[in-house]
């Protein structure tokens, strides 16, 4: 297609179009305020993917200030690929959580595995090497054909992608509920260990520098859709219709590899790989950054495929693409690099001092922009919010107490929900061991991968609980975050800091830009308490399916640090005769709890309290003890409540082993609230002062070899009584079982 | 029975990694004359003689199974075969 | 003794392979570059597993190509113990060096997570130091195990002793015969689709692989003692 | 410019656990007079003239690289150009 095809700046103005690239009339007469011209079809394009929210966050920038970045161990706070935080030896950790939603919706299994894809290079952008890679992901119930195939293609997106490049995926979550019937989630996030002198940032300087292109060429991958919908362009669009994007892993194994070689050189000035709006946001963002202009000559960028446009390549998605700048003679050097894995380093243009990103195609100077138009002067907006009605009505609602008959089947029923069965199905496709760090792998609180080199590990762990948010934004946000907390603390971390994924409805309605703050409040609040503070994220709004969101769903990504290889601790029980405590004491909170989800179809009243300070001074203690070396396993209490906690613990140990507890007080608070902050800890008898000194907690009962779960009464009456094979076989068969009976 | 032969191939503008890395293995085997290299899927099915529109039940076929609509195209060709 | 590990573009348990052999084994271990053209200087060859190049096409199928094939095939005709883990037991087959190909495994998805072997014959330079019959514990983590061969392969298999390892209890892959490694008829070279260098360290679950690398290392010691 | 179609299947004797499912995944879709699939690979190449011959080169790639003999067999069309 030939220029002349494109309609003129006139044409942009008078019809419209840049509407259909996502500008309003408002933003367009900005821009050409800011020009002092009209732009051309090219420039719309480049504002209007500049501008959007997921590039600009204008709609989000104002609720994400609120959240707490700073702390004495933090390096690189938000803005850039990833964030990075120290944890000594002269080492840091660098990570980042996205979403792939809509992607992934599309196309689950592309959309996934170029989810993973973009994580990685913003990781190993900083110079950092990827070492483990999450993913959290939420569903429609496994009912339907189509969620089916969506969940089952999602994860072999993510096995595909990860275990290709040679990352172990090696842990994350999954939810099924309706609210994501439509609007699938899908969200990962990648951990790599970087040393403090090589951290890189995406910044253009130095006048005369080169701009270097490498990586996978350029196609006609992602570009916005509705652009070829136009009249004028009808003929021609069908066979110019954006294609999917597709991933190629090895190309990226090769760009991670040459990339962490690249770094080590100082001829490399600044790198940022192509993420969303590929070669627009990386030219734009660097040079903006750096306090300089970017000129790139497009006919040298290498393209897939034949007579793309100007407006195409830099609308371009296409993945496994990175851009450098490296000084100025030095080229050579860096193509050296690239050449060793068989990639070529172009060069492509060059850093200019007048601020402006000029693009030349043909001989022609075809866009010409100052770059703080793009990036740092996006517009923001302070979108209206309102308290939903929904949300008044459940906290109006007196507290909903359940019914329970039979303790036994309750137990087998809530470990036979998707949310709580086992995830196994999910993780046995992700090499989750690559790499040889992987200590503990899925199916504990959190993953535990070792730093080579050190007698140090991370704790890893993403964590929410969209019911509770939905039900409560603000409480839910504090728990998101507690509950990450708890999981690194279990597994003897301390948690360090966190990066998230806001996955939300449109902000264009107050109800959602509700949602969104009081999430964001209640999420900066327990950072604060835990000091924990955000360290980078994502923003992921307009989650939607007909005109129905899904639920307000800010996705915690925690890192921790175990200081001592001997400090890392597991749920599950280890030993006969080790006795078992119970932190914390249950209240009768069963608003949106899976038990109030179990017996009535759906969630609703009040989401259960959190009280920040009791949280952080558990936490101190438990970790406190598994430092001391005094305890044997720790879990903490989530969905299902003490019940199905204990059933973890006691399943994830070996063959054999049993557990019984006596439970005091109300039964059903006791076995199935989701009261917050409370732990299952089973310790060796002779440590069972020394704990008891260091933690605040209630002896239950011990672990037996008798292979059954039993539970009873103050009265020594059997209220639980099942053999831990059946549990787990229920526990293990119910995803499997779903899938299989469907297709 | 009828021989259904179903052909699978990734759209026009579509990324290839696969045909892509043999095209390189091709040219370091020094067949550098191979221009370019796409990789699809080829089928082979055997259909028994029923009632419904064997036409119609195997573009169903590719269209729910078979192929993904999303990135590929697909085509197929009917044989009467003899009985086995 | 001196390992090489061979790098292919898309490898990824190199890295493994080199620190079971430098961590835990403690013996020379150096990486080998995919265009390299001789290994001379090295007393066993390992084939590290990964994705090289992609699997795109089929598994090894174009790694086989590579330079460092030519002189990996010279040092196993010179005797060296070669061992090829995954992708690389995937490379030596498509390389002609072990006989048969793998299928995509029978539930079409890719596995990861430990499993049980049977060392069916412990009197190779590889598996000296297991008991015959021990059963071991190693993990795997692949897509494409699904080892076939026909019918008079499989019967020299048997004969020549050259099934390794079998799979014990479940058959994770629907692999032929439950194998899950073989040698050559010569018995120095083992492709294996389990990974013995995530096997070497108790912290990460296991240790058993330890003793196959151990086997290599006694076996060396045994024919090089006069003219060391 | 040649256009050169290779088609790679699984040799009959080799059980095909991935047509094995997808007939399955028929059935379960209700095409039960589906008896059989098997999966195999479509390969388009784009072949420069060169003064060696087609056949040959394209039997050679087969044989080498575009097929493993050990389970599969291969056969392929060739189909002259226009040049673009
Ligand atoms: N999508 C996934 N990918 C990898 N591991 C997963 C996934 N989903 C769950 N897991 C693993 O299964 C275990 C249980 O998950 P979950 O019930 O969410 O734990 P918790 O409630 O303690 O956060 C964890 O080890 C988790 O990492
Ligand atoms: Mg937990």
């Amino acid at each position: 297609m030939s220029l002349l095809l494109e309609p003129s700046a006139a044409m942009v103005k008078e019809q419209k179009l840049y509407r259909e690239m996502g500008l309003t009339d408002e933003e367009f007469a900005r821009i050409e305020a800011m020009l002092g011209r009209l732009p051309n079809y090219t420039e719309t394009g480049i504002f209007a993917v500049m501008w959007s929210e997921h590039c600009s966050y204008k709609n989000s920038k104002p609720v994400l200030k609120k959240f707490p970045t700073d702390g004495p161990h933090v390096l690189q706070g938000p803005g850039e690929g990833a964030g990075i935080v120290d944890i000594g030896d002269g080492l840091a950790v660098a990570f980042k959580i996205e979403s792939h939603n809509h992607p992934s919706a599309i196309e689950p299994y592309q959309g996934a595995a170029t989810g993973v894809g973009g994580i990685i290079r913003d990781v190993f952008s900083m110079g950092a090497r990827p070492i483990a890679l999450l993913n959290s992901l939420r569903f429609g119930e496994l009912t339907s054909p189509r969620v089916n195939y969506l969940f089952e293609h999602v994860v072999a997106g993510i096995a595909g992608y990860g275990n290709c490049v040679g990352i172990p995926t090696v842990g994350g979550e999954v939810q099924f509920d309706p609210a994501y019937e439509g609007n699938p989630l899908v969200n990962a996030m990648c951990v790599g260990i970087i040393r403090h002198e090589d951290i890189q940032r995406g910044i253009a300087t130095g006048v005369g520098n080169t701009v270097m292109y490498v990586g996978a060429k350029t196609g006609r991958d992602g570009i916005h859709g509705a652009t070829f919908a136009s009249e004028e362009l009808s003929e021609q669009s069908e066979a110019k219709r954006p294609a999917v994007q597709v991933g190629d892993p090895f190309m990226e194994k090769l760009l991670l590899e040459a990339c962490l070689e690249a770094v080590k050189s100082d001829a490399l000035v600044g790198i940022q790989d192509m993420g969303a709006a590929g070669l627009t946001s990386s030219s734009a963002e660097m040079a903006s950054k750096g306090g300089f202009g970017i000129e790139m000559n497009l006919d040298l960028v290498p393209q897939r495929e034949a007579g793309m446009t100007p407006y195409e390549m830099m609308l371009s998605e296409s993945q496994e693409r990175m851009l450098l700048v490296v000084k100025q003679g030095r080229e050579d050097e860096i193509a050296a690099i690239f050449a060793k894995y068989g990639l070529e380093a172009k060069a492509i243009g060059k850093v200019t001092d007048d601020r402006m990103l000029r693009l030349f195609f043909h001989g022609e100077v075809v866009a010409e922009i100052p770059v703080d138009a793009l990036a740092k002067d996006a517009p923001v907006y302070h979108k209206p919010s309102a308290e939903p009605a929904y949300y008044r009505e459940f906290q109006a609602m007196p507290p909903y107490i359940p019914h329970i008959e039979d303790y036994n089947q309750t137990l087998l029923g809530l470990l036979a929900q998707p949310t709580i069965a086992s995830k196994e199905w999910v993780y046995d496709q992700y090499d989750y061991m690559v790499r040889t760090n992987t200590v503990v792998a899925p199916g504990s609180d959190a993953a535990v991968v070792r730093i080579r080199g050190t007698n140090k590990a991370l704790a890893l762990t993403t964590d929410c609980n969209s019911r509770y948010v939905y039900l409560d934004p603000e409480t839910g946000g504090k728990i998101a975050v507690a509950e990450a907390a708890r999981n690194v603390v279990c597994s003897g971390a301390k948690p360090l800091a966190i990066t998230d994924c806001l996955n939300f409805g449109s902000p264009e309605k107050p109800d959602i830009f509700w949602q969104l703050e009081k999430a964001v409040d209640g999420m900066s609040e327990a950072c604060r308490a835990l000091e924990t503070p955000v360290v980078s994220g994502n923003v992921s709004l307009y989650n939607e399916t007909n005109g129905e969101a899904v639920y307000p769903t800010p996705v915690v990504g925690m890192v921790g640090l175990i200081e001592d290889l001997s400090h890392i601790t597991t749920q599950s029980f280890k030993q006969t005769g080790d006795l078992i405590y119970v932190i914390g004491e249950a209240k009768p909170e069963f608003g949106g709890s899976e038990l109030q989800k179990f017996l009535e179809g759906r969630i609703f009243g009040k989401a259960p309290e959190i009280d920040l300070k009791v949280e952080a001074s558990r936490q101190r203690q438990l970790l406190a003890a598994i430092r001391a070396g005094v305890v044997a396993s720790a879990h903490d209490v989530a969905e299902g409540g003490l019940a199905v906690a204990l059933a973890e613990c006691v399943m994830g140990g070996a063959s054999g082993l049993g557990a019984k507890v006596t439970i005091r007080g109300d039964l059903i608070s006791e076995l199935f609230s989701e009261t917050q902050s409370r732990f299952v800890v089973s310790v060796k008898k002779e440590h069972q002062e020394a704990f008891e000194q260091l933690v605040e907690a209630k002896r239950i009962g011990e672990v037996t070899d008798d292979g059954t779960f039993t539970v009873n009464g103050e009265q020594g009456e059997t209220i639980i009584r099942l053999s831990v094979d059946d549990l787990r076989n229920v526990w293990k068969g119910a995803i499997p079982c779903l899938l299989k009976s469907k297709d | 029975m009828y021989k259904v032969k179903v052909y699978v191939t990734l759209r026009e503008s579509v990324l290839d990694p696969q045909g892509t890395a043999v095209k390189g293995a091709l040219h370091s085997l020094s067949y550098t004359e191979v221009k370019d290299v796409r990789i699809g899927k080829f089928m082979e099915l055997v259909i028994e003689k029923s009632d419904r529109d064997l036409d119609e039940m195997v573009r169903d076929m590719c269209e729910k199974l078979l192929s993904n609509p999303v990135i590929e195209d697909y085509r197929y060709e009917i044989e009467e075969a003899v009985a086995r | 003794m001196k390992f090489a590990v061979i790098v292919f573009p898309g490898s990824n348990c190199d890295v493994d392979m080199y620190h079971a052999v430098a961590d835990e084994l403690g013996e020379e271990v150096e990486y080998v570059w995919h265009d390299e053209e001789n290994l001379d200087r090295f007393d066993a060859i390992l084939l590290p597993g990964g994705f090289s190049y992609g699997d795109y096409l089929r598994s090894g199928a174009i790694a086989r190509f590579s330079k460092v094939m030519a002189a990996v095939k010279q040092a196993a005709e010179a005797g060296k113990p070669v061992l090829g883990v995954c992708n690389g037991f995937q490379i030596l087959l498509e390389a002609g060096l072990l006989p048969g190909a793998m299928r995509r495994n029978q539930g079409l998805k890719f596995i990861c997570r430990p499993v049980q072997l049977v060392v069916e014959n412990n009197e190779t330079m590889f598996t000296s130091a297991y008991d015959k019959g021990e059963v071991i514990t190693i993990p795997i983590a692949h897509g494409e195990g699904n080892y076939y061969c026909d019918e008079q392969t499989l019967k020299r298999l048997v004969e020549n002793r050259q099934i390794v390892f079998r799979y014990h209890g479940e058959n994770p892959n629907g692999s032929l015969a439950e194998i899950a490694g073989i040698v050559n008829e010569r018995g120095n070279v083992l492709g294996m689709m389990p990974h013995p260098e995530r096997a070497v360290d108790a912290l990460l679950g296991s240790a058993d692989g330890l003793k196959l690398f151990r086997s290599i290392v006694n076996y060396w010691r045994e024919t090089h003692v006069v003219t060391a």
